[in-house]
């Protein structure tokens, strides 16, 4: 086979690259070190990992590839892009694996050292795919790169294996010359990372440096282009990549500073719940405890009894340990203490699709528990929002002294792009109904169930804090002295206050804004969590058509605007990555007539997808109408 | 500051009306309860009784101190938070046989193995008395309940068994009315510092009546009891004439006459598994039932080394806007 | 204090008794011989007993009285009844907790000697009210009734305390006699009941006749009226009278025989929940077995394995409990294993008001999963009601292999009314998707999951089975082998399949009927579950006003017509014992405009408040429309 | 009809490619598996293997049985329900140290002290495997990883004596690859009536690597491993020279010279719970670790009981017509 020229586009607005091995060729690692790269070139990305399900497949089998999408360029990047037009396969099965999802005329980088007979039966190829001609309409760059990378590193005497795991460096090498890099900050890294190990330091840059080399050479520079892809035009300041479950970690942490408590952080390990788990267990020095229960049940009791004894208790889990937890929400509704839940979803019903995203979990989120049992719930869109989304969290259950389920997803934990540091003395102290004891009082109960008229919240009193002592529990309690009260009148008067006290949240919350488009028109298109970017790329050619993008963060209660707003529109497309629970909730609360635009194969939408949609919609409107144009980009 | 003044029992109670049967155990206990905070001078303040769901859970709206009437079975799980978050606090859990072993046994399984510093009394009626009366997880094989009006065929668990396999390093055992004892052993289970676990056997009134007469009836009671207690030989009966020998060629304990043989008689280690073991086990009426403080051994607490554990013992000693810059970070201008 | 005569109409249609008294007053077995005469003498009935929340409560206090309430009279009676005309009180704190329920004009029955400083203290009495004129405008009835049957059973030498456990029979003496019934049909039940103790069985005759016979003297007589109540129409054939847990027990039975397969109920005991699981521990004649388990998890999980090896797995439990199942129900879904969830709803959240009637856990049951994860949902109406619902249960579950909720309540679970026996001639068998072994495919796997194309349920394939082992579980599996799947179009598939399963149910099932008045009109008065009684009477005498009565039994999948059928009405009303559940349901799946009417006391709608609330509208909307009348009643 | 035909080791095994790392000490169970079912002919549509979920749990898949890979902790329980409806079937249940004593811990406890006729697999590497590596309640104080990254602080449980404190009749220990010695416990574990309860230590290559090298590396298993017999002395040792002794002073174990004080050997009872209780103790160094059947006690199965508890052994004798009839009930012509 013959690597063959195709003209490809040199200067790209946006380009996605994949890179494919098995877990153990350093795909990851590769990844995350050329975003490093992008970030100091200036452009913008956003990037996702796919892990194999397996904890670790035996080598070359297409179930143990692990992958690392990113999409990089002129911002706004809003999603790891939807069809690589660069895939870098570090073995037949990576290959396999990848074909189906890129770009029909894509560059391919493949080492050919691993398309061994043996290598491609595992991966299941009858034939050689490079000799078949079944790639020949991509644009092929076959590299030795086993053999290139031990040549390279030959002269420092490692161990033969030592010697192969440099091969991810050596690629990146190459990967680095294709978009016109230098090595600085990658080399930087390598001497950071490696500087318990000079050997291995040397090895890694040597392999780093020869990839690089290889590229200028005449054998690769015939055949490849070298990308030149646009840079961002970013709001000044400081910035850092930032992966989805370590700004919910951030956020959580900063929400504690801002209420000045200790965050008490109660969890059992569940994919793909866990990284937030992990990342806050390194948090200590920001007052951050976490306890691993033995369940999530205990996890949930855990962080209520934290709340009750003064710290923000959070817990966290993916839809089946939430679904544990909801008769423990329920005793956080009725004892009126601060919680929140943290729900990274995950394809279901059941054990589902654990390693594949889905946001399925809405209905449970706000209709999810036995009797009347209203919480606030809101959603992460992106990976940096996720800090802002926390801090949100926290400020609602403080203040409305209320359990808050906040929503992420697989995608979101583990997505990362561009983030600008926030700033801390922009965000307002988080403070809850102050403590008055009343003297009149016969006891001090009653202190604990004084409520602030508008966030409806009660005092939030501690053990420790001497003559206040009350009770309080699970069972229906009288709304002054949190007493057991069988009384009828009381328990309307509870339910209604526990309605009223969510409703309430909508007063504090900002009115619902358009991400994209007018403020009226033809379609909005109406999403909420992760499937913000895809949403945003679709809707972005079209606004000058009438299609606006609206994207709501507080599902429950809703901003108080939201129905005018959506009666604006002649229709409302709602794209979801489930069977259409968010149109069930604005059928419920707004009464409006909404079309579903469902996916659910554990996978985000493809802004293709979203495009081809929105077009149907359009074309079976007609070309007529086109409401107020109001872009906001 | 002044010192706190000294309370008396009546000032641990609060205004509620206590609303358990007439004749359930449970005021006994109350009593007991409130008699023990007064004598070790707890502050109201600083104490916390948490507890499921059951007729035994209804105790801290009964008490004037803080007081989380819980969730089914959570109790144990709820007072780990409040550890955690503050280990000053003295906390009481409250829960019954059902609560406890039933649909709360794997909570009290890790708060015990975890050595938790919080005093959990196991009020065990060996029913569910709440949801009127059907046999719970210590009834004994036979029981008659609505749900098993043939009689229940579940062997049953052993409460001091189960903590001690559970890894417990203090359990205690009393009787309702038994006021001294009980007494005595609350006092220690709040004096150690991890999870004391304390069983007391309470007679409902209404669904079991009696459960406990073979060991509890007092004219019965000096035979089928004996009072452990560390150091001293295991010695019981009317006239203190009856012993535990520890026989090791059958390794099992037997009675034997202490006046005529009191070398042999079996001297109660609290340190020591095998003995705690032996004496769990022990049923009426072949056998005395054990009671006082079966065991106690020195431990590290759980939520003294949670503290610990964290580098900064759970001081915020950076801000977030230091920690988010611990990496590679880039300006824009 | 005198007895003052009122004059009371002696012709009733229809009568409210309430019988209260101390737990120790055999205030609830009154009732029931009150209510054996009441079916003997060919009234209709409905009952519902009114326990204290306390086990026992101290004699004498208010929180300590137990109660029984019976509305008889000319079919159709389908409440308890609003205000009781009869009131029987065997102390002041009965006395104390009815006067507020009790008609403006009712007669009270109080036995005077319970009337004692002490009692009347801690029934929270400062002045005697037999005294004070409180009574006034009641016909009060005054009798020593304690001393009286003290003295009617003297000479049995009983001890003081059994003599003074006669006096519930003294007063069904003085009952029986107020009705005009002859003692024979409750003579022969006390003989039977005290076969073992003649003592005892010659002292109850000796009060019954005594008390009876106190009616007859001129004592009575002269103040009291003799009320004639009306009979009923009932359809000729047998009848018993029924509770609603124990019909629902004797159609899970019955359910079994049809499918000819054991029926395995798995539970853990929670109020008001467990009725169900005693009655079914006495059901061993039918191939009932009955599992206490360790809590509602293990209960629901072994009712996963029962129906995984093949017996009818069903568990139940109310609010709580239920949401503890949520996370297996989705096990069960996965797998395809047929299951019911018998959910008894009680007030809630969390712990609630156990002992209240509450109709809160629609969301819980439509939506409380994580995940898509439909399931059929159908809810009982009335105690004999219960029957059928059970069966039709099973039947879903079986026929679709789906786990199916089914909804009772506090109310349903205690409430008892006249039942005609079924004919089980009348009732289908219940059989699943036929199991058919494929000799062409390469293993048994697939043979499991071969589904009817009209049902979607799968063969019910039990190990034991030779030549189709299967493996299956709660990952997403391939759709044709059960084996694991990631793959995203399965998952797709199997998604849908979830959906549609659910869907094809409407094609089962019946259609909506109206139980009352036209089917279009100016008012559809739309309920569910245990408000129909109250409801079915609001609406009686307001068809002739456009007004109609629709009940909805299938609330997952609606029926197909119910749609269209709203369409015919200009308002909808939906008063429901919650925040208005049902509401959303129907603005979700109908997209129709409804009004909630809610009630969240712990207690059941009255008559009058529905009449009120259906005249509100009615005013509101003007006289002038009707719509066609179709009645039904 | 015929007599079904011999079944060998691999007729066992499902079509389904096996997922667990390489190296992972599951093959090796795997294997025994199959091998213990074609040793003791196990008819595969008799046989039913149930798990929670974990890398553990994923072993129904890849056997020719039926199979149920059930939710997280809940096998136990699942299994119940099987044995209740068909006591006939040979019921496996395969948990891990995460799945059968965190989330799971009290279905398993409650499964053991019925003695619901299952044999309960738990595969116990100290570690969460599936979830990459998070501490388990297995895992010794100390254990960095990603939840705990200061070291856990958590005292472990410990299965066997756990099984113990919960009444387990049978408990047996094994190590994932030593062929013969699980083999034999499978064997029995599989032929007892009743609840019986195997700990497997199994290696888990990625996340735990040698955590049992102490006492499983070749190079020391022999003084480190005492395999216990009925009726044994408890003799282990390269040379079978050390031997446990039972301090009757102390009430302890120790290692004896066997060769020097042969009658000092304490002679292993399977049904005596002081010398189970010893022996599950036991940590190395200072001790062997016991393996083969700890203990073994006739006992009533729960399922057999639950079937004779019932009036009718569950067979339906009535019809519900006639149940219906058995009360007042009357005729309205
Ligand atoms: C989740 C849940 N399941 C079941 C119940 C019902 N319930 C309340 S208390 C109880 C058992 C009480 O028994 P025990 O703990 O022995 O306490 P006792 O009443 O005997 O003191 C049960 C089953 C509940 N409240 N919540
Ligand atoms: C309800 C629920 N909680 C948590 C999880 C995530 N989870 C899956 S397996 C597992 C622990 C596995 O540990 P173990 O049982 O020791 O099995 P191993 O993987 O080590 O074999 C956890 C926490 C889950 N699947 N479901
Ligand atoms: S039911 Fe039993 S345990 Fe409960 S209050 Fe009454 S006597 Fe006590
Ligand atoms: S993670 Fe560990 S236990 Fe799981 S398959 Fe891999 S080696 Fe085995
Ligand atoms: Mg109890
Ligand atoms: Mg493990």
């Amino acid at each position: 086979m013959e690597t063959t020229a195709i003209d490809m586009q040199a200067n790209n607005e946006a380009i996605v690259i994949r890179l494919a091995g098995d877990s153990g060729d350093g795909v990851q690692l590769m990844g995350t070190q050329f975003v490093a790269s992008t970030a100091a070139a200036g452009s913008d990305f956003a990037t996702f990992p796919d892990y194999p399900a397996e904890i670790r497949a035996p080598a070359g089998t297409t179930f143990g590839v692990s992958a690392y999408q990113i999409n990089l360029g002129a911002g706004p990047i809003t999603t790891a892009g939807d069809a690589p037009q660069v895939l870098v396969a570090f073995n037949p099965a990576a290959l396999k694996v990848s074909l189906p999802l890129i770009a029909r005329n894509a560059l391919i980088v493949v080492n050919t050292d691993t398309f061994s007979k043996r290598n491609l039966s595992k991966a299941g190829y009858d034939e050689d795919p490079l000799q078949s001609g079944e790639l020949d309409r991509f644009q092929v760059v076959a590299i030795d790169l086993s053999r290139l990378t031990l040549e390279a590193v030959s002269e420092f005497g490692l161990s033969k294996s030592d010697a192969g795991r440099c091969k991810n460096f050596y690629a990146l090498g190459v990967l680095l010359w294709m978009f016109g890099r230098d090595l600085e900050t990658i080399e930087r890294w390598v001497e950071q990372r490696f500087k318990k190990s000079d050997l291995l330091k040397a090895a890694n840059l040597a392999a780093l440096r020869a990839g690089n080399a290889y590229g200028e050479t005449a054998e690769l520079a015939a055949a490849v282009p070298q990308y030149r892809v646009a840079t961002a035009t970013f709001e000044p300041g400081e910035y850092r990549g930032i992966r989805g479950s370590d700004a919910l970690a951030f956020g959580l942490a900063a929400a504690a500073e801002l209420a000045n408590r200790t965050l008490m952080f109660c969890s059992y390990p569940i994919t793909p719940a866990s990284p937030l788990l992990h990342r806050l267990a390194q948090l200590g020095e920001l007052g951050v405890g976490v306890f691993q229960a033995e369940d999530e049940i205990a996890a949930v009791c855990a962080a209520i009894g934290a709340s009750y004894a003064g710290a923000i208790g959070v817990t966290s889990s993916s839809g089946p340990g939430i679904a544990l937890k909801t008769e423990a929400i329920g005793l956080a509704i009725n004892a009126e203490l601060p919680l929140v839940i943290v729900n990274s979803q995950r394809g279901g019903p059941s054990t589902g699709l654990p390693t594949k995203t889905e946001q399925s979990d809405l209905y449970q989120a706000v209709y999810g528990r036995n009797a009347d049992a209203p919480i606030p719930v809101i959603a992460a869109r992106q990976p940096g929002d996720c800090f802002d989304v926390a801090i949100e969290a926290v400020r609602i259950a403080v203040r409305h002294m209320t359990p808050v389920m906040l929503l992420s997803d697989g995608y979101l934990a583990n997505a990362a792009e561009p983030w600008q540091m926030p700033n801390m003395a922009d965000y307002a102290p988080i403070t809850s109904t102050p403590y008055v004891r009343d003297d009149a009082a016969a006891d001090g109960a009653s202190a604990a169930f004084r409520r602030n008229p508008e966030t409806l919240g009660r005092a939030w009193i501690v053990p420790g804090q001497a003559d206040a002592m009350y009770r309080v529990g699970g069972l229906e309690k009288d709304i002054a002295t949190g007493n057991i009260s069988y009384d009828a009148e009381n328990h309307a008067q509870m339910s209604q206050l526990r309605a009223d006290k969510v409703d309430a949240v909508a007063d504090f919350i900002p009115e619902q804004s358009v991400e994209v488009g007018g403020t009226s028109g033809r379609l909005a298109v109406v999403g909420w969590g992760s499937t913000y970017g895809s949403i945003f790329q679709a809707v972005r050619g079209r606004a000058s058509r009438g299609v606006s993008h609206i994207h709501i963060r507080y599902l429950a209660p809703l901003p108080k605007n939201l129905g005018a707003l959506l009666a604006q529109f002649d229709r409302v497309l709602i794209p979801e990555m489930n069977m259409g629970q968010l149109a069930t909730l604005l059928r419920d609360k707004l009464g409006v007539d909404v079309e579903s635009l469902t996916k659910v194969t554990g996978q985000p939408f493809m802004v293709t997808e979203l495009e081809a949609a929105i077009d149907d919609v359009l074309a079976a409107i007609g070309a007529q109408h086109v409401g107020t144009q109001n872009e906001r980009t | 500051m002044n010192a706190p003044e000294k309370l008396s029992a009546k000032d641990y109670a609060s205004s509620q009306e206590v609303r358990w049967c007439p004749g359930c155990g449970d005021y006994a206990i109350l009593k007991a309860v409130t008699q023990t905070l007064a004598k070790i001078g707890a502050r109201p303040e600083k104490t916390v009784f948490i507890s499921g769901i059951g007729c035994a859970s209804r105790f801290p709206y009964y008490l004037e101190t803080y007081g989380f009437h819980t969730i089914h079975g959570r109790a144990p799980a709820v007072a780990t938070g409040v550890k955690l978050v503050n280990p000053e606090l003295d906390v009481w859990v409250v829960t019954g046989d059902g609560d406890g072993l039933s649909i709360g046994g794997n909570h009290l399984l890790h708060t015990l193995r975890r050595n938790v510093d919080v005093n959990v009394l196991l009020f065990n009626n060996e029913i569910y008395g709440l949801t009127k009366g059907q046999f719970s997880p210590t009834s004994r094989v036979g029981t008659r309940s609505p749900s098993s009006p043939a009689g229940s065929i579940d062997e049953p668990v052993s409460a001091g068994l189960f903590a001690l396999g559970a890894g417990a390093r203090f359990i205690a055992r009393g009787i309702d009315t038994d006021k001294v004892g009980l007494g005595d052993v609350l006092e220690a289970a709040q004096a150690y510092r991890g999870a004391a676990f304390v069983e007391i056997f309470q007679n409902c009134i209404v669904y079991n009546e009696n459960v406990f007469a073979a060991f509890t009836d007092k004219s019965v009671a000096a035979d089928a009891q004996v009072r452990v207690e560390h150091g001293q030989p295991l010695i019981f009966g009317k006239d203190r004439d009856k012993g535990l020998h520890f026989n090791a060629g059958s390794l099992t304990l037997e009675v034997i006459d202490a006046k005529a043989r009191p070398d042999d008689v079996l001297v109660h280690d609290r340190t020591n598994p095998v003995i705690a073991q032996l004496l769990l086990a022990m049923q009426p009426p072949q056998m005395p039932v054990a009671l006082g403080v079966i065991r106690q051994v020195a431990g590290t607490s759980y939520d003294s080394a949670f503290v610990a554990s964290h580098v900064t013992q759970l001081a915020r000693t950076k801000s977030i806007t230091d920690v988010l810059r611990q990496t590679n970070t880039w300006r824009v201008e």
